[in-house]
């Protein structure tokens, strides 16, 4: 089967999820009332927003990843053909991965990846 | 190298000590049957045994005759700290004609008593002990507050 | 340290102190005014090293109030009582949690159930009691709470 | 007079958050407040908001006679319910003058040794979970409930016994009392090597607790810790060895102490402490001396006027009975110097530059229990 | 015997005699559609079932023994509980990611399941590049749990989200490079040609040394990029209470709870096919007694045991180790992990070039 079955799992996804809500919201009949809409912060209201400028050692790492993940994906296509290349895909990944890892020694004395 | 040493020295304990930790919890697994704990608490009613001593409620002990060995002194309630006993007396005539001090209603309020066991200590005459009973919720409280004595008991013979 | 030693070494740090013996530690009613200043020496004279403050409480005599404070070292092993007395309405003493830091908690303990006020507190609010509470000191002897209280 | 609670909303000038842990809080083991101020994970200021289960037990105690306001300590740090009874037993005792027979000691101190089993037991299936190990709490259980068990059956009761008045203790042993703690003895020298295999020799468990929630010898002392928590910083303050009461001066046992002032240390501790009372137990159990359970004392009782004043090392820490007596049958003052305090003030120290992971592990060390703190 | 491969064929020819070929692909999708939802539903059930049992053998507790026989039926009951629950919209969040994100989070458990193989020739679609289609399909997931996060307005769902973010990223790269040693092996991305290479042998016992490390770090990166514990950072109970699901309720918290579940099974589904041999019955040596014994087991019961297998072993982890620190959950990955699988790859790289697995 093609890729139409993709179109036909996520259909089945959100007509599973939506299903789900809408039969739970038709066998209750929900009330409102103002503590219900608090947000939970063990029962004492929230003191300042939420929506901050977070710490940016979160987003750190989301760079980081974001450099390894591109060069895994350069991996794919490569570990598909090392058997039919043979020693030169040897060479050409040792090169690559000691550029790679060069950077990723330089990341770690810069201390990037030291949480903060 | 001294570095990758230590490296690889790491994870190898890292490796040791988690296998250990889970060694224990697979032994425990596999002896489900034999280690369990839990008490099947409704179930196990019958076989159940509480110790003598547990204390889960002040009773007045009452025998055959319906007769009970309360004085109506008080001490008990004057030992509470809460205030969970309130005794009411009355003056019972005898055959020749003296008043004497007597129990009328022992009252016991379940919901203030924390079981602390003074008032049994505090009893000059045994009147009262503490009972194995422990399930005592209901959905009134007014139900708690328990009138001791049963009806038409008199104190028995012999008890000052 | 026995006790005349630590009666001699005491006074002469504070020569206003009033020593009384006769109950199990040694006890020194100091003057609410160089309560600081000694409460330093106790804590910094060799000899005496009172670093330990195990105890810090006040009691309410209806008349006045005394603080007591409970000081022992953690190195002679040797405990001695202090106490001040406080006037009734508007007490204020100097606060000691610079000196030992368990005072910070347990002055503002006091603080609400008696209503001392410690001056140079680094932080003096509500501990136990609610925010926003209203009315008298719960721990003094004419606090009445007529909804919670049961009088037995 | 009162100060307003200053809420600084400091989070907008310098993206700090500030996170309300507690009253409801899975960590915080009942109804402690902490609002702790983070930037990105890390903890900049603990501050701990107490009275959520204020009791007001001193004033309590005021209006109840000598032999009532002991079973009210019960509440207070209800994992050592026997110890504080205990205290303040000794305390009215102090005044009173009355000499406590042998064999009420000895039991006294057998059930104390039991109680800080129990409430070590406690602590370190709840100090697990704290940090994320789910199934050691259920072993704790195990053990803790063979304590309970017997406390069921010489005491009638599980966890606010009230079992010690003044001058001895209410009852006799249950004549199956010394074969149960033997058994129980057995029993837990075969399990706590498995608490040592599956946690304190976990790298991930270790990695947790080392070098976080550092405490040093001068910080506890002026803080006023007490029990394993200034242990761990290598202060020596056990009350049974420096001011022994009752049989402890006759028995054997170490004072287990660390000195790196971490949570680790804490904890390590506390096992050690486990072991101890084991050994104490062994040395007791077998020749509890036969005679009276109770001293001689008045229906009713009045201390004469005066201040008295007693410790006894409870499971966390050093708890002091301050009783005023102005020659009445009721105290005039009662102040407990209760351990958790203390110990709690040091949080804020403790904690500051941790991360929240850490908040908790150290939370777990400390073994707060919160009616103790709140009283 | 009929096997699974066979009664899809009857459907497939059924389906196309009767109907015209367009509307034959409709009605498959709509069996698959209604298959998938199925499998869904009987794992949820099955798992959450599982996980109980498991926890209360290691906890020396019964577990649920109430409902049904052996308390079977207890996750039914629960969903049911579930269902009449009240799905809260708090006031403050941002309504549309709020709502959105279950369906996120469900969708991507679902369409993950397209290239797996659950018995031999079973497969929704066989992908030309089905590992990599998993991998990609997988960091989707994140967005999800970001979302929900974020939406909420809470303190606790803001951190528990972006732990998660920083979690699910980092350990992503380390259950990658653990991926392309099989790859290299194997020399296809296709999952059909994976298991079929491994008809000779399970990878396990054909790659030694690299397969293992790689075997090894795959479980440690996938129980963290589950949310698991020791790595569930982002639920972290006794941190954050429920991190970034905690003003979730009634269906749209169970939806995640399911969806948790099935992301377990999907990545242990994944861990089967390329280390222990899909739907590969277990061989030894050729054309031997014992193998035709063990080509009897229909191949859909030897895919399900060494997924259930590998499930249950991530729930051992569980209830088993103290969680981690935020810190040092990403030391872990990029001191240990990461620089070890990269030279785990090469070590692949150079045995696959000399030809030295069997």
């Amino acid at each position: 089967m093609g890729g139409g079955s993709l179109i036909a799992l996520m259909i089945a996804a959100i007509a599973f999820s939506g299903m789900a809500i809408l039969i739970s919201k038709f066998v209750l009949k929900a009330t409102t009332n103002k503590q219900k809409g608090e947000a939970y912060e063990c029962g004492i209201p929230t003191q300042g927003p939420s929506w901050i400028q977070f710490n940016v050692g979160y987003y750190l790492f989301a760079l980081i990843f974001l450099i390894f993940d591109v060069e895994l994906i350069f991996l794919f296509p490569w570990a598909v053909v090392v058997k039919q290349v043979g020693w030169l895909a040897f060479v050409e990944i040792i090169i690559f991965f000691f550029i790679l890892f060069m950077g990723f020694l330089y990341a770690h004395k810069k201390g990037a990846l030291q949480w903060k | 190298m001294a570095f990758l040493k230590k490296y690889f020295s790491n994870i190898f304990q890292a490796i040791r000590s988690l296998t250990t930790g889970m060694r224990i919890t697979a032994g425990y697994a596999l002896r489900h049957g034999k280690e369990k704990i839990t008490q099947q608490y409704p179930d196990n009613k019958k076989t159940l045994v509480l110790p003598e001593r547990f204390r889960g409620e002040v009773v007045l002990t009452h025998d055959e005759n319906n007769e009970h060995a309360c004085t109506g002194c008080t001490a008990c309630e004057l030992a509470c700290p809460n205030g969970t006993i309130k005794i009411i007396t009355k003056f019972d005539v005898s055959p020749e004609g003296k008043k004497k001090k007597a129990l009328d209603t022992f009252i016991y309020h379940l919901e203030l008593c924390t079981m602390c066991n003074l008032c049994i200590e505090a009893c000059p005459t045994n009147a009262i002990r503490m009972a194995q009973t422990f399930e005592h919720s209901v959905f009134d409280r007014n139900k708690l507050t328990k009138k001791l004595n049963n009806p038409g008991s008199k104190i028995r013979e012999g008890v000052e | 340290m026995t006790n005349e030693e630590l009666t001699i070494k005491i006074s002469a740090l504070q020569p206003a102190l009033v020593v009384e013996e006769g109950q199990e530690w040694l006890q020194f009613h100091v003057d609410n005014k160089d309560w600081l200043a000694l409460a330093k020496q106790l804590k910094e004279t060799a000899g005496l090293d009172f670093d330990y403050l195990f105890c810090l409480t006040c009691v309410d005599w209806k008349t006045h109030l005394s603080m007591v404070y409970h000081l022992s070292s953690t190195l002679h092993r040797h405990t001695i009582v202090i106490k001040i007395k406080l006037a009734y309405t508007d007490p204020v003493v100097e606060t000691v949690s610079g000196i030992w830091r368990t005072a910070e908690f347990h002055e503002r303990e006091v603080y609400e159930m008696f209503g001392v006020d410690f001056l140079h507190h680094p932080d003096l609010r509500l501990l136990i009691l609610p925010d926003g509470w209203e009315g008298k000191n719960p721990m003094r002897k004419d606090f009445e709470d007529p909804v919670n209280m049961i009088k037995l | 007079m009162y100060r307003e609670t200053a809420i600084v909303n400091e989070s907008e000038v310098t993206g700090d958050l500030v996170i309300n842990m507690g009253p409801q809080h899975p960590a915080t083991h009942g109804v402690l407040h902490l609002v702790v101020h983070i930037n990105g994970e890390t903890i900049r200021k603990v501050e701990p908001h107490l009275g959520y289960i204020h009791r007001s037990i001193e004033k309590m105690s005021e209006s109840l006679s000598y032999r009532q306001f002991i079973y009210v300590t019960s509440r207070m740090d209800y994992l050592s319910s026997h110890i504080n009874n205990h205290a303040c037993a000794m305390c009215v005792e102090k005044g009173l003058q009355v000499e406590v027979p042998p064999r009420a000691q000895y039991i006294r101190v057998i059930m104390d040794e039991l109680t800080r089993i129990a409430s070590h037991t406690l602590w370190w299936g709840a100090m697990a979970m704290d940090v994320g190990a789910l199934t050691p709490f259920f072993l704790a259980f195990r053990e803790r409930e063979m304590i309970n068990d017997i406390m069921e059956e010489t005491c009638g009761a599980r966890l606010t016994m009230n079992y010690m008045v003044p001058g001895g203790v209410m009852y006799d042993l249950h004549p199956l009392f010394q074969q149960r703690v033997k058994e129980f003895i057995k029993h837990f020298r075969s399990k706590i090597d498995e608490y040592d295999e599956l946690v304190t020799g976990n790298i991930i468990f270790q990695n947790r607790m080392k070098g976080v929630g550092i405490l040093t010898k001068e910080d506890a002392v002026s803080y006023g810790c007490s029990g394993p928590t200034a242990r761990g910083s290598g202060v020596s303050c056990d009350i049974r060895k420096l001011y022994p009461y009752e049989v402890y001066d006759k028995v054997q046992f170490d004072e287990p102490l660390e000195t790196a002032g971490d949570s680790f240390a804490r904890y390590l501790v506390r096992l050690q402490e486990l072991r101890q009372s084991m050994s104490i137990l062994e040395q007791l159990i077998d020749d509890i001396p036969e005679g009276d359970i109770q001293a001689k004392t008045k229906a009713v009782l009045k201390l004469p006027k005066g201040e008295f004043y007693t410790r006894a090392e409870t499971a966390r820490g050093e708890l002091g009975v301050y009783i005023v007596s102005e020659g009445g049958t009721t105290p005039y003052r009662i102040k407990y110097r209760s351990p958790g305090f203390s110990n709690l003030s040091a949080l804020d120290h403790m904690a500051r530059g941790g991360k929240i992971g850490d908040l908790v592990a150290m939370m777990g060390t400390l073994d707060l229990v919160i009616p103790d703190i709140d009283r | 015997m009929p096997s699974l491969e066979h009664i899809a064929n009857l459907v497939h020819d059924w389906l196309n005699a009767q109907f015209s070929p367009g509307l034959a692909l409709f009605f498959e999708f709509f069996i698959i559609g209604v298959l998938i939802i199925g499998l869904f539903s009987i794992l949820g059930l099955v798992l959450i079932m599982m996980e109980r049992k498991v926890s209360a053998w290691m906890q020396l507790r019964l577990g649920p023994n109430r409902v049904g026989p052996k308390g079977m039926f207890q996750t039914v009951a629960d969903t049911v509980k579930l269902i009449v629950k009240e799905g809260m919209t708090p006031d403050g969040v941002d309504k549309l990611l709020f709502n959105l994100a279950p369906f996120i989070v469900m969708i991507v458990a679902m369409v993950i399941m397209a290239p797996l193989m659950f018995a031999k020739n079973f497969q929704i679609w066989d992908i030309n590049i089905g590992v990599f289609f998993i991998t990609a399909i997988s960091s989707l997931s994140v967005i999800g749990i970001l979302m929900a996060g974020w939406a909420s307005n809470n303190k606790y769902s803001l951190l528990g989200a972006m732990r998660s973010g920083a979690q699910i990223v980092s350990y992503e790269l380390s259950a990658g490079f653990a991926l392309l040693t099989i790859v290299i092996l194997t020399g296809d991305l296709k999952i059909s040609a994976i298991v079929n290479a491994q008809s000779d042998g399970w990878w396990i016992f054909k790659g030694h040394l690299p397969v293992w490390i790689a075997f090894v770090i795959f479980m440690i990166a996938v129980t963290a990029e589950t949310n698991r514990a020791p790595f569930d950072m982002a639920e972290a109970e006794s941190e954050l209470t429920a991190g970034f699901h905690t003003e979730y309720s009634g269906m749209k918290f169970a939806l995640f709870f399911l969806a948790e579940y099935v992301n377990i099974f999907v990545v242990c589904a994944l861990g089967a096919t390329l280390f222990l041999g899909g739907w590969q019955p277990l061989h030894f040596g050729t054309g031997t007694g014992f193998n035709r014994v063990m080509d009897y087991i229909p191949s859909s019961i030897w895919f399900a045991g060494k997924t259930f297998f590998l499930i249950f072993v991530i729930m051992w982890f569980r209830w088993t180790f103290p969680r981690l620190r935020i810190d040092q959950l990403l030391n872990l990955e990029w001191k240990y992990l990461l620089p070890i699988s990269m030279f785990n790859l090469l070590l692949a790289t150079l045995i696959t070039i000399m030809g030295w697995h069997f």
